[in-house]
Parts: structure tokens; C-alpha cells; sequence
């Protein structure tokens, strides 16, 4: 029998996953308020349809625009900043300190200074997935060839045209898994907000339904977190095969790898 | 010696200061028990702990053991607490130009959560002054600096925090929940069924010792209000205040009857609660605390 | 650039960094002080300050703090290496990237708080627990980055060392490792204050002592110069733990230019 | 700029050390000449006299630790494609880029449009005879093929004055000679100041105008040599009594130094 | 191991195709040699002909498109480096280490004592006339001393067979031929087998008892070449007639190739 592709190992793990979700706790393994069985999730999920779509659109339009300023910024900053060995060194050990600040434990106050609307949650969310994703960024400038940038440099590219012909392309691979980083930050900084403090939104349905025991709507909403999290990692996908596939030898270098 | 796991619903809830207050005084000790004691974030997040069989007896609201039966966790209210919703008011700041609950209309009001008391007693409040506005869940943390900073043009806050928001002069209350609701089975202790049939003794014990807690505290006004003091990090006049509104207003014995729980089912389902049990099904009154004597 | 130049910037940005760190303080205070922002929501520095300083000098907050340091720490020991070798796995071999890389990113946008009952369920409730979920909210990171570490291993330096006959073992350490170094340092610092937050999460949700349960408690009791005390405290901690791996990363990247 | 100085290359005084304190290095010492414009010049010296180093200061990618350097004219302050182009020791190549476009790229820099940039690559790539590899990716190339588009990104630029670090050292002698040829053809129909640092004596004597001779660290000049056979230069030219004795002479400085 | 194998290299029938479909580029065509054990043969042929990319098979790095390789009578499976050890084309040293530990590398992995390992590294650098740089980093190397830490390194793994790709490339003549004689020196002490990859058609005749001679793409063998110069080589020699003869017919070869 032919070895299982990773397609298919993929897919086996997930249905295996499946089953599992379904029959451990229908065997009462786990009591069904820790994890409801697969099914009844399904089943809360589709009757509350409706709804469930309506707060989806908003977590959906919180994410995006979160999404621009903590992967668009935190890339172009992490970019800039690491590839100047003085704003490196200068600025990188403030930002990644003020990440240490336990922002979840602030939210409360942060609503009170910013207001408890989508743009609090926006606020939050860029935040959080800001800073890895600069970090990331900033970090993978650090390992690439300087003979290239030296080689840009000597043919008169400018600040600019070193960072968009020279140094984003050479960090393509670190950019987009700080990118993926910063997606799923954002994705859960924004869930996280609405579980805190909200009217709407997926994150303010699990809160809502978690306070109030119904834990087949809780994995409903969770479930639709985990489809944001597959959309999102389709577009990466994307983008990954648009700038990844061309120009790296690894065949030649590890052929039996 | 054995051990026995109280859950407590947030640190600063009553039921907090009456377990430690019995661990203090060695009540627990007395009764040949060791207490181990658990914060939990709200009353949910003690309830699952329950259910996972992390905590064996809970302090906790009747309408969350009501819902929890319908979800599969078997649990019942075994001593009473309080009957009613003592401290707990509507605020608002303290320069608002609202006087009185109907000028509410069409505003925000800050709950904790979404299903939770608070919400419950915004629903209620809608429901009976016959205002609408928008419940709007801020967490425990955000009720009062949204409040100050004006997100919302009200909330409903628990004690000691109202007193505290009262006494500083930022917030004035609107409505008493304590006085305006009529008396039911507010709060108390719960334990699992399995736990109550396996351990009934341990219960029993527990009982006794928290109840000889409740006893020393309403029997030592000034130690009590001390003790209040270093456990919520109050000033001394808003201990006071709480001492007096709240504790020395708690259940001295812990007898529960369904009438009480059944009332408290029926306010849940007023305030907009569905899928409960009723309330014969989630009283348990085979347990009478004898309060341990320090 | 000399070495003497760099060794007087170097302590020059040390000033330049306090700088900034105290400016920053003077506008809190400023702020705060003149009414600019609500000083009931935002208490002078100096008073927070003040706090910080008596908490720290109160014997029952320092158990706390212990506390929470001890699980901190442990969780750390054991998710910091762990995801940094099962990061390396995964990502060196095709087809385990495959089908893992998307399962580990999915489980990472979720919100680790939602897991937290699960761990009450199969850890109860104490250190055990609070490391349990310290390890789960910090391992994903690591793995993440350490995906994107791998990715700026230069293809020749593993061909030299496979055709000397380095064992994979040795390759890890030898090679991985120092070409990994930047990228995985970072994920190291993220590691540390996800662990961090994850443990305060913890603590909050369900504890007998910690820091966490007295941050929840002034947050609930609205005593915000404790509060922002408590957090300053563990921030500044967070920070120290930062500069400590700034340490080493210039031990280790001096070759770098 | 007055058009007799146009790229006139004039050194003076030049001193190069690295480091500093006690482990200082120094790699140049008192180095100054003049290049004529239009003149090709080579240099020739040991592995680490310093070529590499002068090199780099010429096109203004380090700077001198004294001295002075001009080119046309005007001092060297920076990179100035428009007057000086470089081919470094090593290709160089973006490697996400084709061989087609890592020449295209200082063009691309300097906003000329698609159409002219192909053309002009794909002439570049022609005369160092990669006819049909423009498409290839670097890693797909052969070592001497990576220098040979290296050399094509450089001549693509057409600077006043061509520097280059051993551009044909991964060559067989045969493409050598060839490229050797094509170059002095380019040469004699621009008339650019060419700047050509090589291992192979009878290279540098075939192609010059002038030889540079230097001695072993710390770089100093020890001959200048003027190449006095009649252009265009024959292969037959390279073993008449003339050539033999500028190559021994120069191999005798070589041997001293 | 049969001794009188050890260190024998047998191609049979070798062809190497690069990529598929429509864009096969075929870089070996059938290519077949034998190199006795203990003989020092050398390899020429034009740039991308396929030198490289037989090395790489023959160390074990990559596999043959069909035909067989067998080194000391057991074929490559892949790299066995007390058997071949390789010095690339390119020098491929690790940017973390310093020269000295650079040429440790290879013992480090085998569990070479740290006493014994450093007295080797510092000998093979004496070799290379790098005496004094064993603390420096790549990065403050010249290009030629980079190859030559990376020859050292070849040279200190002590295999039976050697294999070396253009390892002079970026020398000047003088070193170039200091460290021809130091080759030669350590091949007549130890007896090794050297493969050996140049450009130079005087170093490979002085060096070689063989000399393979390959044409342009697709890389075919067109000529092997026996040197029936006495040994030890002088430099003298390579003006005698039969010394230019040998040059002038690989030239000859070359050239039609
Ligand atoms: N960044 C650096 N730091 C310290 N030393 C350096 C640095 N760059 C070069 N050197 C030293 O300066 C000297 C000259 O180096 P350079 O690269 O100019 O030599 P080169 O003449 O080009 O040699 P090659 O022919 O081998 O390329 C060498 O001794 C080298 O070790
Ligand atoms: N990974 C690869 N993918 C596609 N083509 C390749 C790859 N590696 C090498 N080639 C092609 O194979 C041919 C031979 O390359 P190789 O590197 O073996 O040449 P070489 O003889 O070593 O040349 P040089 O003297 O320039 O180093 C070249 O045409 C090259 O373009
Ligand atoms: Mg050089
Ligand atoms: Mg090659």
C-alpha cells in the first residue's frame, strides 16, 4: 500500500479529531459542559444561524481592519527598524519591553480611555499582533546576506527601493510567517476583546453563552474563530506560493532530505 | 484529616470573607477538616470548576445550579446565604442628570456580563420600571471606568464596589436591589449530587464550619470589619458600610426551602433565562449547619 | 563602523532608552496630574509608583509574586525547548510540515482562555495547572517561529555539514541553532510574555494564590493604583527577563554585521 | 563637471585599519595612484593586500580611515551608480530574482522602463554567453555562470567608471579569454576608466593601460608598471619578449612582497 | 575494506538531468572515468559543464539521474565523510565561527578531543598560510583567505579520497602555487586520492598524474589525459616542451569543446 499523501494525513488527522470530538464526550468521557458532542455543536450552530452570522460580520470587519495596521505596519516597521542596525539596537528592546505589558489585564481600562465600540477592539487587536509581527520582521532582516543589500546600495537603490527590492523579498519567507503570526494575534485579540467587554461579535457570543452554560453554542462560536483562522491562512497560502516557490535551491542541496 | 475544596466566586463576594474568616478562626480544623481555598473569576467560571470535579462545595447563585441541571451537571443548593440581592445597585455617576430609573431610556447600562447577575438584574429592572436601554457587558474590571469616563450612563455594581463608588462620591445610587427585589434564595452553598450522596458528612462539617464563620462574624463587628479590611483592600468605611448592609444581613442558620429556590427560578425566567429547573429539583435541605464554635 | 564607536553607542543608546522610558513617565505623570486624562482613571506615576513600592515591600504580595514566578519559570523550562525542537522537526521535514504547520497555526488563533476549563478538568486546580497552561499558551509561538526560523537557515551551511557526516543532533546544535539564533531569540522574548499572560490568565480564572488572583481582585474592586501597580511590577519583571536575553543575543551575535 | 576629470580616479594617502585597540588591523598603508580617465588599469597583489578593501571605499560602500579619495573629479561620499559601477568578488545574485532580472535590477532602480530593460539585459547577458539562461534562477546556475551575470549586472549600468574584483576567478581559461576581449571592446568604444583587480598576471598585462602592483599587509603600492604594446591587443602578443618581461617583472615584485 | 580499493572512484555511464517536462537541461551525458586509488586526477572543462554537479554526486549530495558511482569499491549513497571529504566551489564557511573553529568543524563532529582538535586546526591553517587568523570571523576575511579556511578544512578531515572544486580559484599566483606544492606534499605523504576541479590547464597538468578533459554542455568526457612528468613537479618544468604539448592539446580539446 502506497504511503498516505500529506493531503490525506491532513485530512485523516482532522477526521480523526472529529471523531474523537463526537464520541468522547457521548461516551462521557468528557462531561458534554467541557465539550459538547460535534454534533449537537452543529446542530446549535446551524439553528442560531442567523445570528451567528451577523456577529461574525462584525468580528469579520474588526480583524480586517486590525489585520492592516498590525501586519501592513509591523511589517513595514519591523523592516525599517531592523534593517538599521541603529534604530535596531536604539528602539527594539523599548518596543519589544512595552509588548511585555499584559495588555488583556488593561482591556478594562483601555475601553474606559478609548471608548467600548468596534474601534476599542480594533485598537487591542492591532496592538496585539503588532509587536510579533515586527519583532518577526525585524528579526529576519538580521539573517539575510548583507552583500546583498551592499550590492543594492553600490547601484545607487535608495532607503526605499532597499526595502522594497532588496530587503522584503529576501525576508519574504520570516515576513510571511510573522504575517501568519500576526494574523492569528489579531484574530485572537479581537475574539478576546469581545469575550471581555461588548455587545457584538463572535467573542461576545462565547462570553455571553459560556456565562450562561450552553456550551453548544460556545463551540459554535469557536468553531467560526477556527474558520477565520483557515480563511486567513488560505490567503497566506496564497501569498506563499506567489513569492515563495521560485528561487530557492533546496533541491539541490538536500535531495534525499 | 480530609480535605475539602471550597470554590468561591470572585474575592470579593461574601462567601469569600465567611471561608476565610472560618479557616481563621480554625472552625475547619475543629471539625476535623482541612480547607483548601479556591478564587474563581465570576460564578461560571466556579460552577465548571464543579463540574470538573476541582471544587466539591461552591458558593454560587441558584439560577446557575438551575441551568447547569438542564446542561448535565448535577448539583444543588444546600445552605442558604443571603435571600437577597444585598449591596447590589444601579449607579450612575455622580454628576448625571438621571434621578430616577425611567430617565434610562434608550441609554447604556454596564453589566458584567452577558447571562450573568448583573445582566439579569438589568433585565429585571427593564422588565419592571418598564424602561428599555442597552445592557452593555463591560467585565467586573470595567463597570466603574467606563462609568466615570461615560461609555455607559449606568451600571449595576456589586458590593463592596458600590459602597466604595458611593462613598468616594463618584457614583450615587439609583436603585437598591436588595431592597426592591422581594426575598428568594438569592445565593448560597451548592455541591455536586455525587458529593452530597458520598460525603455527606464532609458536607455537614463544612457546613458547620462555615456557618460558625457567618456566627463569628456577626458576633465581632469590629475584628469581622478588620478582617474585611486586609481581605478586599477597602477602606475602613466602606467595610463598615458592607458589614452593615450585607454581612450582618446573612443567613445565621443556612435553611433553604424550595419555595425560596422556586422564587429564585422565577425571577431568573423574568429576566430573560430560559431552559431551567425547577426549583424542588435543585434544593437540598437534608443539611442543617450546627455553627462551630470558635 | 569601529568597535570603539560601537561600544560608545552602545551606551549611548542605553541613555537614549532611559530617556525615553522616563519621558514617558514625566507624561504620565504630567498627564495625570493636570487633568489631561481622568486621574481617576489614570493615577499619577508617582503615586502608582508609590504603590509599586509598597506592594513589593508587603510579605503576602511577595509570596504572590513568588508564586506566579515559580510557575512562570517552569512553564518556560519546558515550552521554550520544546517548541523550539518540535518547530525544527516539523519544519525540516516536508511532509510533517505539510500536515502539521496549518493544524498548529489553527490551534494558535484561537483564544487560549477558552481551554482554560479543560485544564481545571485534567489538572485541577494549582501549580501543575498554571505551568499546563503557561506551556500551552507559550508552545505555540515557539513552534510558529521557530517555522519561520527555519526558514533562514542557509541550504549550504546544512550541505557542509551533512557532507562531513553530522549527525542530525549535531546539525541542531551546531548549525540550526546559531543560523536560528535572531528569529528563535525573539520567539524566546514572545514565549516569555505569552507564558507570562497566560499564567496571569490562569490565575485570574481560578487560584488559590499568584499575582493573578490579587490583579483580578483590584481590577474587580476598581483600585487602580494597585492595579497598575501590580502590572508595572510585572512588567518591569518581564522587561528584566527581556535585557537578559538582549545579554546573550549579543553574546552569541557578535559575528553578525 | 569639467569632462577631462570625467572618470579620473585619484587616491591619496589612503589608509584602511579594521578593528581597534590592540587587535587593529591594518589592511592599507599610504596607498596612492591615479588613474587617467579612459585608462584601464589593473591591480595585482596577494590574497588580503587590501584590493577588495580599496575597492570598496572607491565606490564609497566604507570609508577611509585617512586619506582621500576622488573619482571624477569630486570626492567620494557615498554609492554614485551614475559614475562609478562595481562587480564584487563574490556574484552577489538576488536569488529570488531570474539571471534575466539580477541584471534588469539597476535599471530597474533607475526607473527605465521594461521594454529597454529586457533588451538591454538580455544584450548584457549575450556578451558573457548565457544567450538563453535569462530565465534560470541563480541556484540553477553553475559558479562561473553566477559570476558571468555578475559581471552583466555590472556592464549593464554603464557607469563612467567600471570597477571590477576579479570578475572572471570561476572562469575557464578559455570563456576567460573570450569575456577579456569582449570587455576591451566595450571599453574601447565607451571609453570608460576601468579599474580591474586580478590574480592572473598575464591577464593584467593583456588587458591594461597600467599595472598596479601591491605588497602583502599592510597594502602597499610597489610598482607601477605601463603596459606599452600596441592595442588592439592579440593573443599572439602574450608571448613576445616585450610581454614576458613586464609579466616577469611583475612577478618578481609579487614574489618579494 | 579491500585496501587495494580503498580510495578508488569509478563513474559509470553517469548522466545528471536538471528539472523535467518541457525544461530538462541536461548536464551530464554519459559520462564514465575511473581514478585509481592514490592518483591525483584533475578535472577541466568550460563553465557549466557539469564539474560541480559531478562532485555533488560523488560526495553523495545529490542523486545521479541514472549510471553508478562507487567510491572504494561500495557505491555513494550519501555522504560518508571518513571516505570523501569535499571542498566546495564556494567557501561556505559558518559565519558564527571563527577561521579556527571553522576548521574544527569537521573534527567537533566526529568527537574530536578540544586540545587535539585546535593543534590540527592551527596546522592546517599554518598550511594555508593563515597563520595568526584562527580568531578572526569570516566576515573580516579576504575572499581568497576565505577559500582558504575552507581548504584547510578539507584538508584536516584526512579522507581517503579528496575532492576539490577550483580551491585556488581566488588566489593570486604566487599563493596559488605555494599551495599547489603544499597539496601535493600531503597527497604524496598520505596517499590520499584527489579529485581535483581547476580552470588553470598549467596547475591541473603540474598537479596531476590524470587529467580528465570535459566539453560544454551537455558535459561529456572528450579526453583523458595520462602526465608522464617525474615527480616531485618543479616549476621548471612547466616550461619544458612536453609540458606544453599536454597544455596545448587539452587547450586544443577545450576549444572545439
Ligand atoms: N570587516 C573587516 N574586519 C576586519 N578585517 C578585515 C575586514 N575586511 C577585510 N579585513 C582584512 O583586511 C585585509 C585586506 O582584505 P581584502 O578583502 O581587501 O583583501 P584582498 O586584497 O581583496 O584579498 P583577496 O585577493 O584574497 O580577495 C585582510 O587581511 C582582511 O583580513
Ligand atoms: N539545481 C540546478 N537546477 C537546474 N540546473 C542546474 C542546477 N545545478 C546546475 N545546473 C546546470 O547544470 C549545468 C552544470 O552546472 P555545474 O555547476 O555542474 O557546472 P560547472 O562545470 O561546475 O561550472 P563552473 O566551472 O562554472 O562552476 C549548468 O548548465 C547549470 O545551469
Ligand atoms: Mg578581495
Ligand atoms: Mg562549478
Amino acid at each position: 500500500m502506497r504511503a498516505p499523501t500529506s493531503r490525506e494525513t491532513r485530512w485523516l488527522i482532522v477526521a480523526a479529531l472529529v471523531v474523537l470530538w463526537e464520541f468522547l464526550p457521548r461516551l462521557g468521557l468528557i462531561p458534554t459542559l467541557f465539550l459538547p458532542p460535534l454534533s449537537m455543536t452543529a446542530v446549535a450552530l446551524w439553528t442560531a444561524g442567523p445570528e451567528y452570522l451577523s456577529h461574525l460580520g462584525v468580528t469579520l470587519r474588526e480583524v480586517g481592519v486590525a489585520l492592516v495596521f498590525a501586519c501592513g505596519g509591523g511589517i513595514a516597521c519591523g523592516i525599517a527598524l531592523g534593517s538599521s542596525a541603529r534604530f535596531r539596537k536604539l528602539l527594539l528592546p523599548v518596543v519589544s519591553s512595552a509588548y511585555a505589558i499584559p495588555l488583556v489585564v488593561l482591556y478594562p481600562l483601555f475601553t474606559a480611555w478609548f471608548g467600548i465600540g468596534e474601534p476599542s477592539k480594533v485598537v487591542f487587536a492591532a496592538v496585539y499582533g503588532f509587536l510579533p509581527t515586527l519583532l518577526g520582521a525585524a528579526a529576519g532582516v538580521q539573517t539575510i546576506d548583507r552583500g546583498l543589500i551592499v550590492t543594492a546600495r553600490s547601484m545607487g537603490a535608495t532607503r526605499v527601493q532597499q526595502i522594497v527590492h532588496v530587503l522584503l523579498p529576501a525576508t519574504m519567507p520570516t515576513v510571511l510567517s510573522s504575517l501568519r503570526i500576526g494574523g492569528a494575534l489579531v484574530i485572537v485579540g479581537v475574539v478576546v476583546a469581545e469575550m471581555l467587554m461588548s455587545t457584538a461579535g463572535i467573542g461576545f457570543l462565547i462570553s455571553r453563552y459560556r456565562t450562561m452554560l450552553d456550551s453548544p453554542k460556545v463551540f459554535a462560536a469557536i468553531l467560526l474563530v477556527l474558520a477565520l483562522a483557515v480563511v486567513f491562512d488560505l490567503l497566506v497560502q496564497t501569498a506563499e506560493r506567489r513569492f515563495l516557490k521560485k528561487g530557492r535551491g533546496d533541491a539541490a542541496a538536500q535531495p534525499q532530505g | 484529616q480530609e480535605t475539602v475544596r471550597i470554590g468561591l466566586a470572585t474575592q470579593a463576594w461574601w462567601p469569600t470573607v465567611v471561608a476565610e474568616a472560618a479557616v481563621r478562626q480554625g472552625l475547619f480544623e475543629k471539625e476535623g477538616l482541612t480547607a483548601e481555598l479556591t478564587v474563581y473569576q465570576s460564578g461560571g467560571e466556579t460552577f465548571t470548576a464543579l463540574a470538573a470535579g476541582a471544587a466539591d462545595v461552591i458558593s454560587i447563585q441558584p439560577s446557575i445550579v438551575a441551568t447547569g441541571r438542564t446542561k448535565g451537571v448535577e448539583a444543588k443548593m444546600v445552605a442558604l446565604g443571603a435571600n437577597a440581592n444585598y449591596g447590589w445597585n444601579l449607579i450612575v455617576p455622580a454628576d448625571s442628570e438621571v434621578q430616577e430609573v425611567s430617565q434610562l431610556e434608550g441609554k447604556n447600562v454596564g453589566i458584567t456580563a452577558s447571562g450573568s447577575l448583573s445582566d439579569f438584574l438589568a433585565l429585571w429592572t427593564i422588565k419592571e420600571e418598564g424602561v428599555t436601554f442597552n445592557s452593555v457587558p463591560l467585565g467586573g474590571a470595567g463597570l466603574v471606568p467606563n462609568l466615570i469616563s461615560g461609555n455607559v450612563d449606568a451600571a449595576v455594581v456589586f458590593a463592596p464596589l458600590s459602597f466604595q463608588v458611593i462613598q468616594s462620591g463618584d457614583g450615587r445610587s439609583i436603585l437598591d436591589y436588595g431592597a426592591a427585589i422581594p426575598e428568594h434564595l438569592n445565593s448560597g452553598w451548592a455541591a455536586s449530587d455525587a458529593f452530597i450522596e458520598s460525603d455527606g458528612p464532609v458536607l455537614q462539617k463544612t457546613l458547620n464550619a462555615l456557618y460558625g464563620g457567618v456566627a463569628w462574624i456577626q458576633a465581632n463587628e469590629e475584628e469581622a470589619i478588620d478582617l474585611l479590611v486586609e481581605l478586599n483592600q477597602v477602606d475602613r468605611t466602606v467595610a463598615e458600610q458592607d458589614y452593615r448592609e450585607q454581612f450582618a444581613k446573612l443567613s445565621a442558620d443556612g435553611i433553604l426551602d424550595v419555595a425560596g429556590a422556586q422564587a429564585a427560578v422565577d425571577l431568573a425566567v423574568i429576566g430573560g433565562m430560559t431552559d431551567l429547573a425547577p426549583g424542588a429539583d435543585i434544593v437540598e435541605d437534608r443539611f442543617r449547619p450546627v455553627p462551630t464554635q470558635p | 563602523m569601529s568597535k570603539v564607536s560601537t561600544q560608545a553607542s552602545a551606551s549611548a543608546d542605553r541613555y537614549v532608552r532611559a530617556a525615553i522610558v522616563v519621558a514617558l513617565f514625566v507624561a504620565w505623570e504630567i498627564a495625570s496630574r493636570t487633568g489631561l486624562v481622568d486621574a481617576r482613571l489614570l493615577p499619577p506615576a508617582s503615586t502608582v509608583l508609590a504603590t509599586a513600592g509598597e506592594l513589593v515591600a508587603t510579605p503576602a504580595f511577595r509570596n504572590h509574586l513568588w508564586t506566579t514566578l515559580a510557575q512562570t519559570l517552569a512553564a518556560f523550562v519546558i515550552a521554550v525547548p520544546l517548541g523550539a525542537i518540535l518547530g525544527l522537526l516539523i519544519a525540516e521535514n516536508r511532509y510533517a510540515s505539510e500536515v502539521l504547520k496549518p493544524l498548529v497555526f489553527f490551534v494558535f488563533s484561537i483564544p487560549k482562555s477558552i481551554f482554560l476549563p479543560m485544564f481545571i478538568l485534567a489538572f485541577g486546580i494549582g501549580f501543575g495547572q498554571k505551568v499546563a497552561f503557561g506551556v500551552f499558551s507559550a508552545i505555540f509561538i515557539m513552534m510558529m517561529t521557530a517555522f519561520a526560523a527555519v526558514e533562514s537557515v542557509k541550504r549550504e551551511h546544512l550541505m557542509v555539514a551533512r557532507v562531513m557526516g553530522a549527525r542530525f543532533s549535531q546539525t541542531v546544535r551546531n548549525v540550526y541553532a546559531p543560523s536560528m539564533a535572531p528569529v528563535l531569540l525573539e520567539a524566546v522574548r514572545l514565549a516569555m510574555i505569552f507564558n507570562f499572560t497566560g499564567i496571569l490568565l490562569a490565575e485570574m480564572y481560578a487560584s488559590r494564590t499568584g499575582i493573578g488572583n490579587q490583579i483580578g481582585l483590584w481590577g474587580q474592586s476598581f483600585m487602580l493604583d494597585r492595579l497598575l501597580a501590580g502590572i508595572l511590577i510585572v512588567s518591569v519583571l518581564a522587561i528584566l527577563f527581556n535585557e537578559g536575553i538582549r545579554v546573550i543575543e549579543t553574546r552569541i551575535g557578535h559575528w553578525r554585521t | 563637471m569639467d569632462t577631462l576629470h570625467r572618470g579620473e580616479v585619484e587616491v591619496r594617502n589612503l589608509t584602511r585599519t579594521f578593528g581597534s585597540g590592540g587587535q587593529e588591523i591594518r589592511a592599507l598603508d599610504d596607498v596612492s595612484f591615479t588613474i587617467p580617465a579612459g585608462k584601464f588599469v589593473s591591480v595585482v597583489g596577494p590574497s588580503g593586500c587590501g584590493k577588495s578593501s580599496l575597492l570598496m571605499m572607491l565606490v564609497g560602500l566604507s570609508e577611509a580611515t585617512s586619506g582621500t579619495l576622488e573619482v571624477a573629479g569630486a570626492p567620494v561620499t557615498g554609492p554614485d551608480p551614475d559614475r562609478i559601477g562595481v562587480v564584487f568578488q563574490e556574484a552577489n545574485l538576488f536569488p529570488w530574482l531570474t539571471a534575466g532580472k539580477n541584471v534588469e535590477f539597476p535599471l530597474m532602480l533607475k526607473g527605465v522602463g521594461k521594454a529597454e530593460r529586457a533588451d538591454k539585459a538580455n544584450a548584457a547577458l549575450d556578451l558573457v554567453g548565457l544567450q538563453g539562461f535569462a530565465a534560470r534562477y541563480p541556484h540553477e546556475l553553475s559558479g562561473g555562470m553566477k559570476q558571468r551575470v555578475s559581471i552583466a549586472r555590472g556592464i549593464v549600468q554603464d557607469p563612467d567608471v567600471l570597477m571590477m574584483d576579479e570578475p572572471f576567478a570561476a572562469l575557464d581559461e578559455q570563456t576567460r579569454m573570450v569575456m577579456g576581449d569582449e570587455l576591451l571592446n566595450i571599453w574601447e568604444r565607451t571609453k570608460k576608466t576601468v579599474m580591474f583587480v586580478t590574480h592572473s598576471l598575464t591577464e593584467a598585462i593583456y588587458l591594461s593601460d597600467h599595472v598596479i602592483v601591491m605588497s602583502a599587509r599592510p597594502g602597499r603600492i610597489v610598482d607601477r608598471i605601463d603596459v606599452d604594446l600596441p592595442r588592439p591587443r592579440t593573443f599572439e602578443m602574450t608571448s613576445t619578449p616585450e610581454f614576458t618581461r613586464l609579466r616577469n617583472r611583475i612577478w618578481e615584485q609579487i614574489r618579494v612582497a
